[in-house]
């Protein structure tokens, strides 16, 4: 399906929720959604039979300066065409509904995102660090990260 | 039952199968280089120890600034024009054409503990001053001996060309100084007879 | 007539004793040192490579070079561990193993200890060697050691069942358990030797196949027992780190090793003296044959099993503990039963 | 003192015998290394191959041993991170006396291309165990650290057992001199 | 399967201890740096936690300090069995960012290029998965080739591991003359090894029953999880990128994409996964084949860029098949010459995420194979 349709279906069945922006190439054009129905937009997305997007290729959180922000990369093997979704929150409070429990491989990459950027997704079964040591402090990725002196007593800085 | 002997069958015959292999390996020549004694063919192109060749380097910095581990480190000083030595830079080393230097280099140090041997300093150096050699032979006991100092220049020549700079700078700039008053003076004195006009 | 050289020359006395303990001692620290050195040697060449090659002109030091190192390490036990066990169970291991040399008939003017049941007192005093690899595992107190020591024991049991049995059909070919008895019994040339079915009529090829079988049998048991590849569960690296050995270092860890290669020796001590006749020459006894060369063709019938053992362990990948369990009780169990009472019934009717 | 001299020189003067047991002790431990490989990143690639048929380290007369306790030395070839950092010091201490450790790639010996912002990287085994012999390359070639083997056999093989004190003095004495 | 639940059945009965075992981080056969918490019931594997991050090196912290081209040997660095395939979708996506077309010549060189490091790969994969299964021998076979392989891309590159080749718009140089001979002689070697291998290793009846029916992964968990490349075609789904999405100049070969047949136990074991890696092979020298006689003998391998590649505000996900499976580059430009994000979307990280699931219920030993048949590198995993 031609990405326009996609947008066209969520538009109409989401409305407000959802905001396709369509840039020009080479950017790939992708949707906003917003935060809260992160969710419910996923699970329409993967269990219409027209769409049928079975297969999360990625899941990305960004910081863009003042935001923080997840993407979503999705793709259909039956059809094969793909979608890019992105939510953006504030760095106040990161909280993003997991989609963990409509495909399994978003498990880790939210594990990561977390790790990285300190996004919390509800409802997440097991959301601890996964890269950095379990009590590492500060969330690296972000852009006003400072790498720490000292990390049980072994000095981090060149 | 039939599984059972056929199970029997395609254990033992597949082991005589895999004996077989590795007897015919034991009498195959061998591969092995003896590393010591004879040495494994390296191209000539292969990326191992960095060497300055520091009569073809014009001190521009690029590779410093492309390296992505920031392993170089350059330090520079402008020749005087009225150098005594008259410095050159070996500008095509198989013509032997050299040109004169603008920039003394005072230091050049890498740091090989630190190098990802990536080439990419190679690739942007101007006149192919810094090049991959195919030695790897340079393990040592001590870390420090793998900072690598570069420039043949030894420490009182610094000092003695960083004082003939300093010297000219101050000359210079005294005639700037000298210039600039005589044109302030000029000036002074336009206005002066301006407004005496 | 007292089969054994020293007895002979030096008389019954505490001389002529304390060599026969001796000898075999020495013997098989070198032959550990030449197995060790074979290991390295054949698996490189099997690999297209050429193994140890700067310790002495192609290598051949290499183990020397290791038994030296080996008396310097440092001598650790761990903290946690159970120290009287620990510090015990290599011992263990070795002593077990080197008991078993006592009824080994290297040749047939010199055999340790040349008692009437031989078979038995084998496979009694191999089991000691058992003890020891518990012991060593259990008193590490590490759950690698644990588990590699539960698998080796489980392992050992269960084979030494076919292994048994497959020595048994021997013994009642022979009508002995007299190791000695056993290879004198296959006197007269290649066709004579427990492997072809012993001496007898040209219908002992009928028995052929059961002889065969039942060595491969007690191969494959004896591959087991010594915890070699495929049977290397014990110490399976993948798995196991170093199985039931990973927290010994040093000399008792060398003690581990020895005992391990005496193991090695010992079954295929065996396995040369009941199937392959021996210190028999394969010419029958007229050519070739007398002590000396007695000794000659039992050490080049071992050194041939022992490169045999070698050559599997690096064809081979390894087995699962229950598929090891399988093979050990639906396969080989069953088979060396049949083979058995093939055998019994051939000996009945001859 | 002069207990303490007798101690480190039981036979006044050392004398020929100490001297070719030193020598054969130090053969044995130069000539049988036995190693935990610590392979981490890239480096441990380049060791794998090193171990294959082309270059084969066997040669050296090395056996890889997966146990701490058996190991002579330990090569650490990769990047450490402060995560990994601690596991690497208890290796260490597992291992038995005497021991070695080579450190194999640029990550090793001082943090490598990540030396600059890597945060979770240690810059440099030698922060947290005493390295012998540094293999500079990323990855090394495998003569490369065959050739650091060869460095470290070499040390070894000079090392001192007996007259340790006395020996250290002379070497002291030839630094100054220099 | 049969098998497999009578066994559970029985030892189910029997309430025992269970032990908690530490596998790694460094343990001879985690392929590296890898730590899993086992839980035991015997032998019997009840639960895996895989514990990762032993060589977080900050990949993606790097990226946001450095240019677009001095990524590329970090890039390098995280999968870094196949450098070369790890460079491509980074270097095609800032190409397609940047709108430039690379020339013929450079894309056959790449294709050439990345297929032999995909054979390398597969024979890293095949021999540490016998050396898994206790095999020694295989993988000392599969080095000696590789070695050729590696000569190969040493003279060209100048890097044995880690080449640093594949530039934004080209090539860091050009072939050696005698690169298509040497590649066509490499390719009768491997497909030698493969035979003997395969003899040797991959039908030796002990090896059959150490991997078939064991760590059985069906198809549409793997697409749940994300998988692909050899694990998800060794459950018989034929997603290949070359053949889904042809990337460069794929589109031009004729080759098969392998998919697992559960030829000697169930459909997804790791059997199956294995034998998907050797055809791979088989396929990639195909590949090797055809592209060497199409390819142009002349001509430019690097396109003329600006002095500073800078991206505009935009963003691609730029995917490409590794040997490990789907690989793609998240790129975010912010009109400067360095990116504002670079995430890679690590296969063996999405790959590895499956493991917990699939190795519930087999005994420790086949856990070890599990995890090899999965073919992880760790320097992806945790980046």
């Amino acid at each position: 399906m031609q990405t326009e349709k996609i947008f066209d279906t969520l538009t109409k069945k989401f409305g407000n929720d959802v905001t396709p922006i369509l840039e020009a190439a080479p950017s790939e054009p992708f949707i906003l959604v917003k935060a809260d129905k992160i969710y419910d937009v996923c699970l329409f997305l993967r269990d219409n039979s027209e769409l049928d997007f079975d297969y999360m290729m990625c899941l990305t959180g960004v910081h863009q300066k003042p935001d923080l922000g997840v993407v979503y990369h999705l793709y259909s093997i039956k059809h094969k065409h793909k979608i890019v979704l992105k939510t953006f929150v504030s760095i106040d409070a990161p909280n993003v509904p997991t989609v963990e429990r409509i495909w399994r491989s978003a498990d880790w990459h939210e594990r990561e995102a977390w790790d990285m950027y300190g996004i919390n997704f509800e409802g997440h079964h097991n959301l601890i660090r996964i890269l950095c040591p379990y009590d590492w402090e500060g969330f690296p990725l972000r852009k006003d990260y400072v790498t720490p002196e000292e990390y049980h007593g072994m000095r981090v800085p060149y | 039952m039939a599984n059972y002997i056929k199970n029997m069958w395609d254990g033992v015959y597949t082991v005589l199968v895999g004996m077989k292999i590795t007897w015919k390996h034991m009498f195959m020549k061998k591969v092995t280089v003896q590393y010591p004694d004879e040495m494994y063919p390296i191209p000539k192109n292969a990326r191992n120890r960095l060497q300055l060749y520091a009569d073809q380097c014009n001190g521009c910095n690029s590779c410093a600034r492309i390296c992505p581990v920031n392993c170089i480190s350059i330090e520079t000083l402008r020749v005087t024009p009225n150098d005594p030595e008259n410095p050159k830079v070996l500008e095509d080393p198989e013509n032997d054409h050299w040109l004169p230097r603008k920039l003394w280099v005072t230091k050049y140090d890498i740091d090989m503990a630190k190098c990802c041997y990536c080439s990419l300093c190679t690739t942007v150096c101007p006149s192919a001053a810094i090049q991959h050699t195919t030695d790897f032979e340079y393990s040592s006991y001590f870390k420090e001996d793998l900072l690598y100092h570069f420039t043949a220049m030894t420490p009182e020549t610094v000092v003695s060309k960083k004082q003939m700079l300093e010297e000219h700078q101050a000359k210079e700039k005294a005639a700037k100084a000298a210039a600039a008053a005589k044109a302030a003076e000029e000036q002074a004195k336009a206005a002066a007879t301006a407004s005496a006009n | 007539m007292e089969t054994n050289i020293f007895i002979q020359l030096l008389g019954n006395n505490w001389i002529a004793y304390t060599a026969i303990a001796v000898l075999p001692l020495g013997f098989l620290l070198l032959y550990a040192l030449v197995a060790i050195l074979a290991e390295l040697k054949v698996s490189a060449w099997m690999q297209d490579r050429l193994g140890p090659m700067r310790t002495g002109p192609w290598g051949i030091l290499q183990p020397l070079a290791e038994v030296v190192k080996l008396l310097q390490k440092e001598d650790i036990t761990p903290d946690l561990a159970n120290k009287v066990l620990y510090n015990l169970a290599p011992y263990m291991m070795f002593t077990g193993a080197y008991a078993a040399v006592a009824v080994i008939p290297f040749s047939q003017q010199f055999v340790p200890s040349n008692i009437n049941l031989g078979l038995f007192y084998i496979f009694a005093v191999s089991a000691i060697a058992t003890i020891g690899v518990v012991m060593g595992g259990w008193a590490s107190n590490n759950k690698y050691s644990l588990l590699g020591a539960m698998r080796s024991v489980a392992q050992i049991i269960s084979y030494e069942i076919p292994a048994a049995m497959a020595i048994l059909a021997t013994a009642v070919l022979a009508s002995s358990l007299n190791l000695n008895e056993i290879n004198t019994v296959q006197d007269g040339g290649i066709f004579n030797w427990f492997i072809f079915g012993g001496p007898g009529p040209w219908f002992k090829v009928f028995v052929l196949p059961f002889t065969f079988g039942l060595c491969l049998i007690y191969m494959i048991a004896s591959l087991a027992e010594t915890n070699r590849t495929p049977f290397d569960i014990p110490e399976g690296e993948s798995e196991l780190v170093a199985g039931y050995h990973t927290e010994y270092g040093g000399m008792k860890f060398a003690m581990f090793f020895l005992g391990e290669y005496v193991n090695m020796f010992i079954v295929s001590a065996i396995m040369a003296t009941i199937f392959f006749g021996g210190w028999q020459s394969p010419f029958g006894s007229s050519i070739m044959s007398g002590p000396v060369w007695g000794l000659f063709w039992f050490l080049a019938k071992v050194g041939t099993v022992v490169f045999f053992q070698i050559w599997l362990r690096w064809t081979l990948p390894r087995l699962r503990v229950d598929q090891l369990m399988d093979l050990g009780w639906k396969y080989l169990l069953p088979m060396s039963f049949i083979c058995f009472f093939a055998i019994a019934l051939w000996k009945m009717l001859i | 003192m002069g207990l303490l001299n007798k101690l480190d020189d039981p036979f006044e003067g050392g004398g020929v015998l100490l001297g070719t047991v030193e020598d054969v002790l130090n053969w044995g431990r130069s000539k049988s290394d036995w190693y935990l490989h610590f392979g981490l990143a890239c480096c441990a690639i380049e060791f794998m191959a090193m171990n294959a048929s082309h270059f084969d380290f066997m040669r050296f007369g090395t056996i890889p041993r997966t146990s701490p306790r058996q190991a002579d030395f330990i090569m650490i070839t990769g990047t450490v991170t402060l995560k990994m950092a601690e596991r690497i010091k208890i290796l260490w201490e597992q291992m038995a006396e005497p021991k070695y450790c080579m450190s194999i790639g640029s990550c090793s010996n001082s943090g490598g291309p990540y030396w600059e912002h890597g945060y979770h990287v240690l810059k440099g085994v030698d922060r947290i165990i005493p390295v012998d012999v540094y293999v500079p390359g990323c990855p090394p070639r495998p003569e490369a650290m065959q050739e650091g083997m060869v460095k470290l056999q070499k040390m070894i093989s000079e090392q001192a057992i007996f007259n340790k004190r006395k020996r250290m003095a002379e070497i002291d004495k030839q630094n100054e001199i220099k | 399967m049969a098998e497999k639940k009578t066994f559970e059945m029985e030892y189910s009965k029997v309430d025992t201890e269970r032990m908690r075992l530490n596998v790694g981080p460094q343990h001879p056969s985690t392929h590296g740096v890898l730590r899993l918490e086992v839980e035991l019931d015997g032998e019997i594997v009840t639960e895996v936690v895989p514990h990762m991050g032993y060589l977080h090196r900050c990949f993606e912290k790097h990226c946001e300090a450095m240019t677009y081209p001095q990524c590329i040997p970090y890039i390098d660095r995280l999968d870094y069995i196949s450098s070369m395939n790890n460079e491509w979708p980074y270097v095609m996506g800032v190409e397609k960012l940047m709108g430039i077309e690379v020339p013929e010549r450079v894309e056959y060189i790449r294709v050439i290029m990345a297929e032999l490091n995909r054979i390398a790969n597969h024979q890293i994969a095949v021999a540490t998965f016998g050396l898994d299964a206790g095999a020694f021998t295989p993988f000392l076979y599969y080095f000696r080739d590789r070695e050729e392989i590696l000569a190969i891309l040493e003279k060209a590159s100048g890097g044995r591991l880690l080449y640093n080749y594949f530039w934004v718009g080209g090539l860091a140089a050009d072939v050696h003359p005698t690169f298509k001979q040497e590649c066509l002689d490499v390719i009768k070697h491997i497909r030698a090894t493969n035979a003997e291998v395969t003899n040797l290793l991959i039908y030796n009846k002990i090896f059959i029953d150490r991997t078939a029916n064991v760590g059985i992964l069906p198809a549409d968990v793997a697409i749940n999880f994300g998988c692909s490349g050899p694990v998800l075609r060794g459950s018989g789904f034929p997603l290949d990128l070359r053949r889904a999405e042809p990337y460069s100049i794929y589109d031009r070969f004729d080759f098969n994409v392998v998919v697992g047949k559960g030829e000697v136990g169930t459909l997804g074991d790791c059997w199956d996964r294995n034998i998907v890696r050797m055809g791979e092979m088989e396929e990639s020298c195909k590949i090797i084949e055809q592209a060497i006689a199409q390819m142009p003998d002349t001509g430019d391998v690097q396109e003329k860029l600006p002095k500073k590649i800078r991206i505009p505000k935009s963003e691609i996900l730029s995917r490409a098949e590794s040997p490990k499976g789907d690989l793609g580059f998240y790129i975010v430009g912010n009109g400067t010459d360095k990116p504002e994000r670079l995430r890679c979307r690590a296969t063996s990280f999405i790959n590895l995420s499956v493991l917990p699931e699939i190795s519930k219920g087999y005994m420790i030993a086949d856990l070890i194979l599990i995890l090899g048949s999965i073919d992880i590198v760790l320097g992806e995993v945790d980046r």
